[in-house]
Order: C-alpha cells, then structure tokens, then sequence
C-alpha cells in the first residue's frame, strides 16, 4: 500500500510531465479501460528513422493510470518503433517499482496499449488485452 | 428500527471475517452489494455434501443419487420458501441473476412480443437488467423506455404512470438499485403495470438479500436473483416465475433433464420446473443455496433488513461530515445499506486502493451500471455496502480511512 | 496398457470413499459416468476460497477482488493447458456440457446457418448434443442427418463420408459414448470434416475426464466438457473455441461484464471470453474446475486412460461371464471405462436397487440416450462406469452382486 | 434392501394379479415415467354410483412400478371415484409397505399418476407430478 502509493505515483499523478495533445502528430490513438471509464489518449511525432521524438498523452483515470502513462511516454523518447511495439507489461511493472493485481494492472496497462495499438496502427476493433500479454 | 440479533455473535458464522489482510489490518469487507459473504453453515453444508452425498441426480437409482436428489429438491423449497412462493415448482435453478433474466427474455420474451412492443426498464437498472432486453429489442424491433430517477433519486412515479399509457408488454425494474440503494415501490408499479394489461419482471438481485420479498403478497409475475448476494455459493441463482406463464413458455436451454422423451429428431419437454434446467445442475451449489436462504430465514428477513438500515442510516450521516463528499442516492427510509459516493478531485480507484490498505473492502467504478453514473453525471464512484455482519464500527473505520485519502493526495 | 500409479495411495484422496452406505456396506462408486467424485485437493480448493478470498471478480480493487480474480484467471489456464489449448482465452467457463453446447448453437448456429443447412450429429449422441439442434433446427429449418453406429457399435466412417458429400455446415459429435464407451476417431473426423467445409463440435463430456485430449492436435473448433465429470464441482463447464471463430461469435447472454460499453439503448460487447460470461460466474466452482485439471495433469491422462482400460478390459471380461447378460458396446480397445447391460427378464432399476443394497452404486436408465437405446432396441440399460479410484475388487464385487440379483428375482 | 425387496413386491412383480386391458371400459389412460420409459396404462369399470367394479394394468417397468399398480389396482376395487381421486402417495407407500428415495417414488407413483389422470378426465398434456404429492 505504501509501497503502491510511493511518492513517485502521487507525483506524476498531481504534476504530469507530458500531459497534452500534440497537433501535427504521426500517431494518435485512445481508449477506454471498461471497468471503470478511464480514458487515455496518446500523441507521437517520429522523425524519418521512427525514432519518437516527441509524444505525449492525455484524459483521466485513477493515480495509476495517469503516472503510468506519465511514465511511459517519458520513456519511449528516443526510442525506435520497433522498441515501442516491443514493450510488455513488465517493462510497465518495472517503471511504476510496485506489484499489481489482475485489476490495477488493467490501469497501469491502458496507455501500453493504447501506445502500442496506435504504433501498430491497428483499428478501434483490433485492440485487445493481448497486445499487453 | 433497531438490530434484534447480536452481531459480534454472527460474525463468528463468517470465517472470512478472520481474514488479516496486508500487514496484520483485520478485513473490513464492505463489498456484499458486489458478493456477500458465506457462512460456515453455507459452505459445511456443500462440503458435506461432496463428502458425503455427491452423485448426479433425478435419474439414479442408488442411494447417493436419491440422497442428491432428495437435497436439490430440498434446496428448491427453502428457497421457495423464503420469497413465498406458491409452489417450489415455481423456483428455477439457473447461474445468476443475469441468466434468469436472459432465459425469460430469450423464451417468454420471443414468444410474446413482437415488432414496435414495448418494454418499460429504469435508469437505475443494472446491465444485466438492460442488455439481454437490447438486444431482444434488436432482434424483435422492440422499443425501450426508461422510468427516469427523481431528484431525490426515487423511482418517478408520475413518468411511470405516463408511459404506461403506451401499453407496453413488459415492466422490468429493479426492487434496490445496487448503487443508490433506493428502494423502489415494487407492488404499487406492479399493481399498475397489470392494470395497463403488462407483465412485471423484478430484478431482485439486492433486494432479496436483503429486505423481505414475498411474491404472493407483491403479486409478482417473474422475479430474479442470485445466491451469491444472499450468503450462498457463486455458480447459481434463481428465477421465480407463476406457474401459469412457465407452463406457457418454450424452453431455453436444450439437453439432458428438461426433456420428457427424445428421438433422433424431436423431442417433447419436460414439466416445470425441468423443462428449464438443462443438463447437471449446479446440485452443490442448489444446497450451499438452500442452506443460505434458510440462514437468512432462521434470522428473519425484516431483522436483516432493520439491522442494515441502522448501519446505513450512520453512515450517510458519518460520510456527509466529511468536506468534498457527494453521496448519490435518497436519504435513509428509502434506501437499502449502500452509500456510494465521489470525493473532490479523487478517483475512486484511488479511494478504494488506500482504504484496501487499510483493510477495507470497497468498491470502485460503475457498479455495472453506466447509464445511471451517467445520469448522475460522473464516471465512476466509490461505494461502500452492508449486510447482517457489518458494525458501526466498521463505518467508522471507513471514515477514519476517507481522511487518510484525502491526507495522501491532498 | 497397466496402471502407473498406486490406486489405493490415490483413493485416499477421496473422503466419499469411505462412506458407508445403508447396513455398512462400504459405497463402491461404478457411476462416474454421471458425475465424478471430488479429491480433497478439489474441495479444499473451493473451501480455502470461501474462507479466505471470496469476492466478485474483474472489477473490484481491494485485496480480496484481485485475489479472487487472480483465482478465476489461474483457473481457466489451468483448464486450457489440460486441452492445450493456443491461449486461455479460447476456454470459456460455462455452467455444463450442455449449456456450453446450447452457447454455439444459439450464436454460432444463428448466425451462420439458414433454411435447408445440414448439420451431422450420431447416433450416438447424448440429448445434450440433440435437442440443441433440434430447436435450431426448428427455428432455422434446417437438416439433421445422423451417422449411424455400426454392428460392433463404432462409428460408421463409411456413412459419414457418405454424408458429407451433403455439404454440411457443422458436424456435432461425441468422443466417447455415455452408454456404449466408444471412443471415435476425432481427428479423422474433424480432417474430413473441413475438407468438406464444415466445422465440428466435439463433445468431450466423456472424453477429456478420461483421454489426452489435445484440441491443437484434433484441429478442434469447439470442444465443451464438464466439471463436474473430471473431478471438478457441479456448476461449471467449459466451452473452448478457436479465437478467431470465437471473436466473429455474436454474444449469448447479455448482462454485466460481458459489455465494454452500455448505454441506456445500446452496447459494446466485450473481447473474448468474457463477451460469453454474462454476470457474475461461478467463481469458487472455477477454482475447484482448476484444481481438477491439475490433478488429472498431474496423474497425466495417459496414466488415467490406461488405467480404465484396464478396468474395463477386466469388467468385460468378468461380465460376459455371466449367463444371460448382454453387455452394449465395442470392445475394449476402442471403448473406454464404461460397461451397460441387460439382463434377460430384470429390468435395470430392480438390478441398480439390489446392487445398491450391496453397496454398489450403478445407474439404470436411458442415460439420456433414447434414441442410441432405440437403436440397441431396449428400453434402458444397467450402466457400470469406472475412474481413477476404481479397482478389480470392486468389479469383483460388481459380479458378485449381479449373480445375487439373479438370485433374488430368479 | 431387504425391506425394499420385501417378498410381496417380488411376488406381485412375478405374479400380478390384476395385468390386462379391459374392453370395453368406463376410464383409460397411460403415461411413460421419462427416467427410464417404464410404461403403464389403467383401464377402470364403474357402475352408476361411480363406484369402481373392475379394474385393470399394463405395461412394462421395474418391479416397483409393476408391484405399485398391481397392489393399487387391487385397492380401488370397490371404492368410489371420489375416493380415487382423492388417493395420494402416502398411500401407495403404505400399500407397498417401504421407504422410497424420490426417484424411486417416480416408479411407484407412476400408476397413481395415471389413475388419477384417468379419474378426472385430464388430457395428455395436463398431466404433472402434483396430482401425486
Ligand atoms: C457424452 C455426454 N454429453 C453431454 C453430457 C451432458 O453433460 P452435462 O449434464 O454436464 O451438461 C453428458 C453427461 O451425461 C455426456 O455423457
Ligand atoms: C441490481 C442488480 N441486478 C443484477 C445483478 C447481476 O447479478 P449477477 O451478476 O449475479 O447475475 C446485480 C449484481 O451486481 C445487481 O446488483
């Protein structure tokens, strides 16, 4: 719980470094995570090599959801596309630094896939769980 | 109203109520609007029973097989009992609430409607109590309307009366809404809905749990619930239906047990209540079932409820204290013990996430019921929810890990 | 084929074992068939959940909401790895056999078949795998055409390639008969089955309790099974469908946590499985499902297999005996743990009533097979079945107590 | 067991006193017990008191079934119509003389079924397990 909770969380959830929509971008995609309405929306500029080198994300959820995706896209800048599309759960995990249960981590999954649907470039109806697996 | 059984005494029914979780914080479960939890005498009596008993039932011959069948049935009257009913014949053993209302949508529903009928659902209904009557609506062009919430989040009497003047086949409702806990007048909309020549179907998912619900006196058409909210297993509820609209309706589920007899391309159906419980049942789960609802009797559904309201009624008035809270639902004599709520600017999974740390139980989201959060104009809320074992205690305990919250993202 | 495990050491697993039945005959269990007894390690399963987690599942953040989600997710992997199914997804928990058959025929069958479509069942079939489609086939009209079973009581290959020169959208079938125990040659059936484009159902009711059942290996598009056969509880059953056929599948039954969306007219139904699970599930019956695929996975189900052949091979044996007898079925190397009789002149109950007097319980009936026992032309059969805890003695005992039926009606 | 199989049971399955099918006859009916299509049809002489004069069984089943309608026929010689109808599975228990598991009182209460659909001139489809509990 503490541990759940530690500071890094609050403060991401409180003050969001890349909150925001980026207009031109070259990848856009949302979605919302059922069991509770949260909702998340990520932006990605990528250069001629699809390295990212601009994203951001936006909407509203639980602590969890917003730090993670604070978090996420603080971390794929810089990052080829090919390393975005190759990320899972873990590397989620391990940038929150705490345990989740089968249901927070749904939270902390969103903007993963969000992230990675829009990276693919998938449909509205493509998008599933597996995408995070 | 005041409790009329000692509550430290039940609780020692409740094993899980030993239950530490994280580090060493005793359980403080407020969550048995979502599932309650079972008593010792619910889960000996399918221990018991696989111990002792186990065999398939209604065609064997040998003793465990009669002794099988002989409990099911059993099973069929102590429920059958506890809502009133004419006859345990009348009591069909389905999962949950959710298949109950699907088998009438899908049988009774088919055969009696037809393109432009109308059926009268709430906005405070559960989904299980809107998407199977979607998509019959889809099927058969059905139109749906909706008795909208008061102000004061009562069921909206004079809209009812209005649109039953569309003569609609069909009034589905729920007796307590699992998120505002109102309370809604079940005989009265009966009584109309038959006048204007409907049937009546009531989702009596939270309040056979939990108030006394007497079929008979309600004159209810069809009524559905499931035992899992009332202290007995997962893996089974029931549907109350009158013997006359059963007898009348074709069968849902084909196979094994609801058939009289079977030839290669034809069958006849079984009597009700078979003709509705296709293949093995849920036989285990029938006497887990059984057990709960006779507990509940052997303690008397109006102390239950009178219990429940004591706890509510304190902790509306403990969680109204706290600045930033909005609680959604009426006040007190018209509500059920459920209080669910928003806080300024925090997020209920947030909210249940720090109270879990705390030891207690809540739950987070929409209830399964979106379209109502939409009427109250948010996406989510927390809610908090009692039954015979809670304690005021506990509430305060509740309050006590509000201000925690509201502490850590201060 | 011999045993590789201590039957006696694993008998111990099974506190019903030890039941007494009437005058202190010790219970020998020949009806697993029917249903199955439950291991220890079953029933605690469900009791350790009830005690300790018990809550409502996929929405709820506390500990106990995710301990019990984690549960039920463990459980369907546990189910997919013993049918080695591509992902958990693809298993989808329903209430039985029977119900999980009814899921296909009423969103797979709806959807993709119209008037005049053939569908292939046999002979065989148990009503769980008739009535379904008969109602189907009545409402859609379509053609059911059946493959015969042949004198020695197998599947008739020859008419079945015969019947696929009709184009069959669907060919439905047992992989082991209740009543005769004949395995059939799924995979042969399945591969003849796509190259005439039809897709199959497997019904693994008598098979995945007692064979390897490899669904990637059969190229199987649907296969349901029991719980409740398999050393599980009652209430749960699974459907296991290919995903892409799955994803295409329009949803059965409507209510919470199958949707992703609601709205007061309209839905979004959720991915797969939960599109399929309508409401709350039987959650605890999950756990206990789980732990039964372990079990057996753990025996491994080429030691279970060889250990009935032997069994079964040995109850032949010992039956054919018996003057008078007539005993329905292949023999034993394409049949698995299952041995129905007559007797001149007795009818089926008087001899499961006697032998039950002995402590051996047997079923007598029809085994929800009338038409297979129209085409053996009897009425009924006497149904011995063994499992993993059943031993030469108790067919020893079997044989003792027909002779004393002989006596008392002779 | 030995109490189930008590001697008259056997005895009247093996030797049946009241087997056949009267013609002509003032009540007809039969029905299948669905368990295991065990069969039994009742034929009934009345005279103008409605008072049962000949009666009659047949079919086939397991030696409950059978001994139940032979001892139940045997009954009713003499008894009024009203009294007919008005007999219930306690005294088929008691004419058998044994305790029944609820499967097995379908057998025995088959004929009872029958005789009282008969009785009251119900047709095939108003036929249910209440006339007999
Ligand atoms: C071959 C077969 N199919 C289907 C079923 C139906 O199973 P359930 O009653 O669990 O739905 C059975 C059980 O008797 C069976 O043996
Ligand atoms: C009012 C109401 N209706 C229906 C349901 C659905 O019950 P189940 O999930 O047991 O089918 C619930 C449970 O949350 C409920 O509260």
């Amino acid at each position: 719980m503490d541990d759940l909770y530690r500071q890094l969380i609050i403060e991401r959830y409180k003050t969001p470094h890349y909150r925001g929509h980026l207009d031109p971008h070259d990848i856009f995609f949302e979605d919302d995570n059922p069991v509770c309405g949260d909702h998340i929306e990520v932006t990605v500029r990528t250069n001629d090599e699809d390295i990212v080198t601009e994203a951001a994300f936006d909407g509203h959820g639980c602590s969890i959801s917003q730090a993670a995706a604070d978090l996420l896209i603080e971390y794929i800048h810089g990052k080829k596309l090919d390393e975005v599309k190759a990320l899972t759960k873990d590397d989620v995990v391990d940038l929150l630094g705490i345990d989740l249960g089968p249901v927070r981590l749904k939270c902390a999954l969103l903007s993963l896939k969000v992230l990675k649907a829009g990276a693919y470039g998938l449909g509205v109806d493509e998008v599933s769980d597996e995408l995070v697996e | 109203m005041t409790t009329t059984f000692d509550v430290n005494m039940l609780r020692a029914d409740f094993p899980i109520l030993d239950r530490k979780i994280g580090n060493a914080k005793k359980l403080i479960y407020l969550d048995s609007t979502a599932t309650a939890q079972k008593p010792t005498a619910v889960i000996e009596a399918m221990n018991e029973f696989y111990r002792r008993s186990n065999a398939n039932i209604h065609r064997g011959v040998h003793t465990l097989a009669e002794e099988s069948t002989a409990m099911y049935e059993k099973a069929r009257e102590q429920v059958a009992s506890l809502i009133n009913a004419d006859s345990p014949r009348e009591v069909i053993f389905t999962r949950n609430t959710t298949e109950s209302i699907n088998l009438v949508a899908y049988t009774w529903g088919r055969e009696n409607m037809a393109s432009g009928d109308v059926v009268i659902l709430t906005e405070m209904e559960h989904h299980s109590n809107l998407v199977p009557w979607q998509m019959l609506a889809e099927e058969l062009d059905l139109v749906l309307e909706f008795v909208p919430v008061t102000d004061d989040y009562l069921f909206d009497m004079k809209a009812y009366r209005k649109l039953l003047l569309l003569e609609p086949k069909l009034v589905a409702f729920t007796q307590m809404s699992n998120v505002l806990g109102t309370i809604t007048p079940a005989k009265e909309i009966i009584s109309l809905a038959h006048e204007a020549g409907a049937l009546t179907l009531i989702d009596g998912a939270q309040s056979v749990p939990h108030l006394p619900v007497d079929v008979q006196d309600l004159d209810a058409d069809f009524l559905v619930f499931s035992a899992h909210k009332m202290l007995g297993p997962s893996g089974i509820g029931a549907l109350y239906g009158k013997m006359d609209l059963l007898n009348a309706m074709p069968p849902f589920l084909g196979g094994g047990d609801m058939i009289k007899t079977v030839h290669l391309r034809s069958f006849v159906p079984n009597q009700v209540p078979y003709k509705f419980e296709a293949g093995t049942p849920a036989i285990a789960e029938a006497v887990g079932f059984g057990a709960a609802a006779e507990y509940l009797q052997n303690i008397g559904m109006e102390a239950v409820e009178a219990h429940e309201h004591d706890i509510a009624e304190y902790a509306l008035e403990r969680l109204e204290e706290i600045p930033g809270i909005t609680v959604f639902g009426p006040s007190a004599e018209n509500k059920g013990g459920v209080a669910s709520f928003v806080m300024d600017g925090l997020h209920p999974h947030d909210i249940a996430q720090i109270l879990d740390g705390e030891g207690i139980a809540v739950r987070a989201g929409h209830h399964c019921a979106q379209p109502l959060h939409e009427v109250c104009g948010v996406k989510a809320t927390t809610r908090a929810s009692f039954y015979i074992y809670n304690t005021k205690e506990e509430v305060d305990a509740l309050i006590e890990g509000i201000y925690k919250v509201k502490e850590i993202f201060g």
